[in-house]
């Protein structure tokens, strides 16, 4: 990996008709990152990629690619992969045929083109299914005979499109974990598009949140998990309980609520994970709405003058029976300072 | 997506290919001439009123209208069923049952009406109307099927679980929820099975009898004894009337997706 | 819930009885006449139907024109199911009603309309004369281009229709895949658009070719005793000579042409799927 | 319950037919006529598929084809003496066949109708020449017309050996030129209307409407002269209305219809008492004398020679 | 909820035609009891769910619903209600007409039926869409729709299957709380089909785990979390590294390899969750060939002679680089014991 820009997008706008799907984005990647798009349906993840591809022209902005400004070059002549959601197999060609479409385009042949596609299926583990045809695959293997299908094309860039996102928690966990060394081991920059935080915490160098068709913010996942800048980017990391700051006071459904310890200078908001809301005692009071088990922790939805809270307590505890009415705090010390509320 | 002119352009040919006839006809009917011919000479209603006075034409033009409205509910009455049947049991021989109800479609239609004129209607005396009206329930029989078929396979089995389990029966479940939710295949069935039968040509080519022909066969005849546009005059009051037809169906279940 | 096959077998019986017995009966027992001549068990009315050079030509000339029209129904079909699908939703439900609309017209008034178009003096010729392609009107019905012509309008909807579903029911994402992988257009249509819509052009093909080659008004209208094909030879077999030996042999070649395309063009699509 | 009784006639004229002939006579007998309409071989063809049961009780045909009906049973004796209107007819036409099983309602001369301002006809061989041939339909060898034209073009090419094998030959040459093979009259109105041919041998009986078209279409007088035919009514063996039968082939040949019908140019009378004028007379098949000169193929001959025409035409002319 | 048995199984054999899905299944359910049936795809638990609602008739074997055998009786008059996966709301019915469906056809007219009916909507908080088609509602909408169209039957026994698997995240939470809210209130025994072991942890009084075609464990979400009887079941939820017993020493790929601490008696394989691994010390060694960031953790995947483990670290401590070597420690005291390995 390293810092050079490799691939920037420059004001992008990309637009379907009248509908503008992305708003002046602008991206710049380093070669041999791993990049994830993360942000909820329709803020223009894939769109993005399709632009990236060549597959959709930008109303205005510009794509270079490796030193070279690829904004008008065709989806065929720009060396980017891309990993559709449904894998866009060609169902009518064996995984082998599958692997060796586009090579065959780029003129292989005989000897080469075998060793190629063999090689391509070998990193994907399919060396033994190359005569199946697609739909005689299970899921993940199909997402693995397209990510063959791109690798062997040794692309620039390699653009993922939830590609996980059809497979059971099981597969996916293992995609995950092979697509990471895939990554490692060819060193290929990878853009990835999902809309699960737990996968872009997981897997990425850095993430890349959009919102409404623009970024929202870029960081390390332990960036994004620890300091979100908005709220929209805490809710989305798990902080379930997000309040704004007034005055150095919460806005509540009950008005303005004084909160326990210093609220940090300049922030906007406060954010806490439901294990960071300290249970058991505190100037506020909740009675208990709902209660889950959650292996080692027990969830717990309060009804609270604050609104809905959401705490955790040890599952080892005693459980609380529904409607007991539970003590609680929002320490400002163990919240997330936020820049934005909305 | 890409490519818009081209393919307006091509659009624009098709169409007029394909429905520019039409017009022609349109045209003549309302020419003045005594003869067909395009552009038509002059204007008058004369042969689109001379239509409805031509004897032949109103008893083949009943005829035909009774055997499409018959033979497509005829048809429905033995398809719906075996629709039913073909989309939610797995049978055995099921592909042969649909191969057989289904095979009037690829069986030339000059051949049945044959069939049917000399191993029904000569041997067994069988009367016209009556043969008439079987080839044409046989001959809807496969559209009505296809149809049907497709729509049932639109609709999850689910439901009719679903009624089962709130307290209705079989039978019950089939009338309260599965035909409601048909009832636009079943229309278009209809629909698709009434143009068919009532434009039918080939199975009827045989099949007339004195005084008893269909309108088509009625249509050709009289072609071939009087060049006049009173035809072209019929066949276009008889497209609008299918247009019609259709495009009411079009607006109501969505007709073409079930062509 | 499913599961009784005697309740199955109870829905689906009576419609193949009456499949059965109204038809495919009737139809047999037609098909074995050709081959009882003179109270004898023979073929010679095959044998007869292929030494006459007339049959003979009329059956190379029937399957000619089915093929013609199938090819050029399938050129014409793929450029208007492009168009088509490349629509917004509404404008493709319109056209798609538009392309279906002839279906429900008479095939005689549409026959009847060509006889007018391709005249001496119809709108073709003056079109011609105008542009200045011929100084003369030339002679285009009662020809095989008007039979041709004819067939073509009257089916080349089934086509249009079979490819826009094809089209549409092919897989998201394999297009751009294949342009992703750097193929161009003419690439993709013939490694990844055709062999996916193999098998609509398979059922749009059957429909025209069988259509084209069992259609009795049009080869009757447009192309009249010159252009005869088999349903017009069998027509006239019966009604003129009462030759109905020789019309069972017309007959059965029709039905072996019909099944066997089918049967034909379904194999090809399904062999070349398991290839 | 109402009587009906089923007729089978030839296609062209119906408008006329219904005025004069169907109209009145159904209001005479108080019964229904049911109409059916096609050409005389097709008509053979039916009432052969139909033998055991016949569906058509009373029939009109050419010559050839009612002995071929009367060979084969299909027809039945003829009682003269309930047909009033018998003895008024012209002798040729009393009994054609001499089998008692058919009687002449009409005959008519068969010529060439053409467009004057585009040709001159003057022999049947005219039609054959290479300024006229690629305009003209010519009769389907199934027709009546047919076998009689091309008669009349071997004469024309010196021959009259019935086996018509010259003929043929000659217009299996220009079968490719030739517009159309024409199967039943009526279809020339429109052919000549968008001048789709310039000439065609045609029975008089087809002239009227093709007269009033308003072109320039003369009646031809080849040097060989023109032939022609003569139609008949059968009666269908075992029909149950064989009085009705007989009731409307009387009044068929009565001097009123028989002259209405001429006067319409539709049929030229058989029945001698009918008297028409000279306008008129122009435009049909009038009296003794022309009936006598037209050059008939008898029917037996017909019959004899036409699988031979029939396998002649199909490899020279039909492909 | 009762301890006395309402609906039981017993010996229950379900087959397609010759293939055999359940294999007589034992089960017994008391009044007022939430059960989850978990297990992987394919197991049986569909088929069973059609069995006890009467869809699908039995190889084998008795239901006993409420003192009285039904194994024989149509399912249309055993008064149980299903929820099904796709919903099966009847698509030309407004949503008062589906809720309206049973009761009209058991007699039900007028006043009470729409009290009844309007009750229902109530309950799933829909009366102001009372009159929509069920193509105008969101799917978690329809799915409440489903519910209340079974709920007002009073069902003796409502059968669940797979109901939230169709939704989003955030809307399965919120769609599993409701459940629970108004199993609570209305106390109808439900059975609740899903594969999701986080589902079935959050919701089930009892869980029934099945494995083709079979009961593998029954019993409350902490027995299972804690207390896996097989590896099947420890794997099942979240006990990554399970390794047999042999001998009281491990059975690994390298081999026996003793344990650090005693092993209980009787245990027949040990299983770590891998937040029970004891990382930085110890007897083995693991390379690292995969890391991610889980939120407040990180998850390490070491490659050791052991064969590969999961082991889970605090994600504020240092990260370790793929290929740096860990030294871990299995104890005994932390693992739990399973009763069986197969
Ligand atoms: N073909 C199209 N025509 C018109 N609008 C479109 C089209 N495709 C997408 N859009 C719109 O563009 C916006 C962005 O869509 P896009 O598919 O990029 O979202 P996404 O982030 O990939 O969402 P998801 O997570 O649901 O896949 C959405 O508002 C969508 O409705
Ligand atoms: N209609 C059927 N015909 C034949 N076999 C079937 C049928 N339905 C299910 N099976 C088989 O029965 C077994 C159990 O299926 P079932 O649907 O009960 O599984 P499940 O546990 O509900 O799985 P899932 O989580 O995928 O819904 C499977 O092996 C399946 O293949
Ligand atoms: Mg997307
Ligand atoms: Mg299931």
């Amino acid at each position: 990996m390293s810092d050079h820009v490799y691939l920037s997008l420059e004001a992008l706008t990309l637009a379907y008709g009248d509908t503008v799907a992305v708003d002046g984005l602008d991206l710049s990647i380093a070669e041999g990152e791993l990049i994830t798009l993360l942000g909820p349906s329709g803020c223009g993840k894939t769109t993005t990629m399709r632009a990236v591809a060549g597959l959709l022209k930008p109303s205005s902005g510009r794509i270079m690619l490796d030193g070279r400004d690829v904004t008008r070059l065709g989806a065929n002549k720009r060396q980017v992969g891309l990993v559709f959601q449904s894998y866009a197999l060609f169902p009518h060609l064996s995984v082998y045929e599958n692997v060796a479409f586009g090579l065959k385009l780029k003129g292989e042949r005989g000897r080469d083109l075998e060793g190629h596609v063999m090689e391509g299926l070998k990193t994907v583990g399919l060396t033994q299914f190359a005569s199946r045809k697609p739909a005689e695959l299970s899921g993940g293997q199909q997402q693995r005979v397209s990510l063959a299908r791109s690798m062997v094309m040794h692309p620039k860039v390699l653009l993922l499109d939830e590609p996980l996102s059809n497979l059971d928690a099981r597969l996916r966990l293992e995609m995950r974990t092979e697509l990471q060394r895939v990554q490692r081991e060819t060193g290929v920059t990878m853009i990835f598009v999902t809309h699960d935080q737990g996968e872009a915490l997981a897997l990425a160098d850095r993430i890349v949140l959009m919102k409404g068709g623009a970024v929202e913010q870029i960081g390390t996942p332990e960036d994004l998990y620890n300091r979100p800048k908005s709220a929209f980017v805490a809710d989305f990391v798990g902080f379930e309980n997000v309040f704004a700051v007034e005055d150095g006071k919460l806005r509540t459904a009950d008005g303005a609520v004084p909160v326990s310890g210093t609220v940090p200078a300049g922030a906007a908001a406060l954010a806490w994970r439901p294990a960071m809301v300290a249970l058991g005692s505190g100037p506020h009071h909740g009675s208990v709405r709902g209660v889950s088990f959650a292996g080692g922790t027990r969830e717990y939805l309060l009804d609270s003058s604050l609104g809905p809270i959401k705490a955790e307590a040890d599952a080892a505890l005693p459980v609380h029976d529904l409607g007991t009415t539970l003590a609680f705090d929002l320490p400002a010390e163990r919240a997330a300072p936020l820049q934005r509320y909305a | 997506m890409k490519a818009r002119l081209p393919s307006y352009a091509v659009l624009t040919l098709l169409v007029l290919f394909l429905v520019g006839p039409f017009f022609v006809i349109v045209a003549a009917s309302f020419s003045a001439g005594s003869t067909l011919a395009f552009p038509p000479q002059g204007f008058s209603f004369k042969w689109v009123e001379k239509v409805f006075t031509v004897e032949s034409f109103q008893a083949s033009f009943a005829l035909s209208m009774f055997l499409a409205i018959v033979a497509t509910f005829a048809a429905l009455v033995l398809g719906v069923p075996v629709s039913y049947a073909l989309s939610r049991y797995r049978l055995p021989l099921a592909e042969t049952v649909r191969t057989i109800v289904s095979s009037p479609i690829i069986v030339p239609g000059i051949v049945v009406g044959l069939a049917l004129l000399r191993y029904l209607v000569v041997p067994f005396g069988m009367d016209i109307t009556l043969s008439l009206f079987l080839a044409h329930t046989a001959l809807v029989l496969p559209y009505a099927v296809r149809v049907v078929s497709a729509s049932l396979e639109n609709l999850r089995s689910d439901i009719e679980e679903a009624a089962v389990l709130l307290g209705s029966s079989r039978i019950g479940a089939f009338f309260r929820v599965v035909l409601p939710n048909i009832r636009g295949g079943i229309l278009a069935a209809f629909i698709l099975g009434f143009v068919t039968s009532f434009n039918q040509v080939p199975v009827s080519l045989f099949l007339t009898g004195p005084g008893v022909r269909t309108l088509p066969i009625d249509m050709l005849g009289y072609m071939e004894r009087t060049y006049d546009p009173s035809v072209a005059a019929l066949s276009a009051l008889l497209a609008f009337m299918s247009i019609g037809i259709v495009f009411i169906a079009e607006r109501f279940i969505g007709f073409s997706r079930y062509v | 819930m499913f599961q009784n096959r005697a309740e199955g077998f109870a829905l689906a019986l009576p419609a193949a009885i009456f499949a059965a017995v109204i038809f495919i009966v009737p139809v047999i027992i037609l098909l074995s006449g050709g081959m009882h001549v003179n109270g004898h068990w023979t073929l010679s009315a095959y044998t007869d139907f292929f030494a006459s050079s007339l049959d003979r030509l009329v059956l190379w000339r029937t399957l000619k024109l089915g093929i013609l029209v199938t090819l050029v129904a399938a050129i014409i079909g793929y450029a208007s199911a492009f168009a088509i699908v490349s629509l917004s939703p509404s404008s493709r439900g319109r056209m798609i009603g538009i392309v279906v609309l002839p279906l429900m017209i008479s095939p005689v008034a549409r026959t009847y309309a060509w006889l007018v178009i391709l005249g001496r003096t119809g709108i073709v010729n003056q079109a011609l004369m105008t542009v200045g392609l011929t100084d003369e009107p030339i002679r285009l019905l009662f020809s095989q281009t008007a039979v041709f012509v004819g067939l073509l309008q009257l089916f080349l909807p089934l086509m249009v229709i079979s490819l826009v579903s094809a089209l549409e029911n092919m897989p998201n994402d394999v297009v751009p895949a294949a342009r992703v992988l750097g193929a161009n257009w003419l690439q993709i249509f013939f490694k990844v658009i055709l062999p996916l819509t193999r098998e609509g052009l398979v059922i749009g093909g059957t429909l025209v070719f069988v259509g084209s080659v069992t259609a009795y008004i049009t080869p009757a209208i447009l192309g009249g005793s010159k252009v005869l094909t088999l349903v017009t030879l069998l027509y006239q077999r019966v009604t003129i000579a009462n030759d109905l030996v020789s019309a069972s042999v017309i007959a059965l070649i029709l039905i072996v042409m019909s099944f066997g395309t089918n049967i034909l063009l379904r194999k090809i699509a399904t062999a070349r799927n398991r290839a | 319950q109402e009587k009906t009784l089923t007729i089978s006639v030839y296609a062209f004229a119906q408008d006329a037919y219904n005025r004069i002939l169907y109209k009145p006579f159904e209001e005479k007998c108080g019964c229904k006529l049911v109409v059916e309409t096609g050409n005389s071989a097709e008509r053979l063809a039916k009432m052969e598929a139909n033998k055991n049961a016949p569906v058509v009780d009373m029939a009109v045909m050419s010559m050839a084809d009612a002995l071929t009906a009367a060979r084969r049973g299909l027809v039945q004796k003829i009682d003269t003496s309930k047909l009033d209107n018998y003895d008024k007819l012209y002798d040729l036409a009393k009994d054609p066949n001499g089998d008692g099983m058919s009687v002449g309602y009409t005959f008519y001369a068969t010529s060439i109708a053409y467009r004057s301002d585009k040709m001159d006809i003057k022999s049947w061989q005219d039609l054959l020449s290479d300024k006229v041939v690629g305009n003209i339909a010519f009769p389907n060898i199934s027709t009546n017309q047919g076998p009689p034209a091309l008669y009349m073009l071997g004469l024309s090419m010196g021959t009259n050996a019935p086996d018509l094998k010259k003929p043929i030959e000659a217009v299996g040459k220009h079968a490719g030129d030739i517009v159309t093979f024409y199967n039943r009259s009526s279809q020339l109105v429109q052919l000549f209307q968008q001048g789709e041919i310039w000439a065609a041998p045609i029975g008089r009986f087809a002239w009227e409407p093709i007269s009033k078209l308003g072109l320039p279409i003369k009646w031809a007088k080849p040097k060989e002269g023109q032939t022609g035919g003569l139609n008949v009514m059968v009666v269908s063996k075992g029909t149950k209305n064989e009085d009705l039968a007989l009731e409307f082939m009387d009044f068929w040949l009565s001097t009123k219809v028989q002259k209405d019908l001429a006067d319409a140019l539709v049929d030229s009378p058989a029945n001698k008492e009918v008297k028409v004028s000279d306008d008129v007379a122009a435009n049909i098949t009038y009296g003794a004398e022309t009936a006598k000169n037209l050059k008939l193929i008898p029917a037996k001959v017909d019959l004899e020679n036409r699988d031979r025409w029939l396998k002649e035409w199909n490899a020279d002319v039909a492909q």
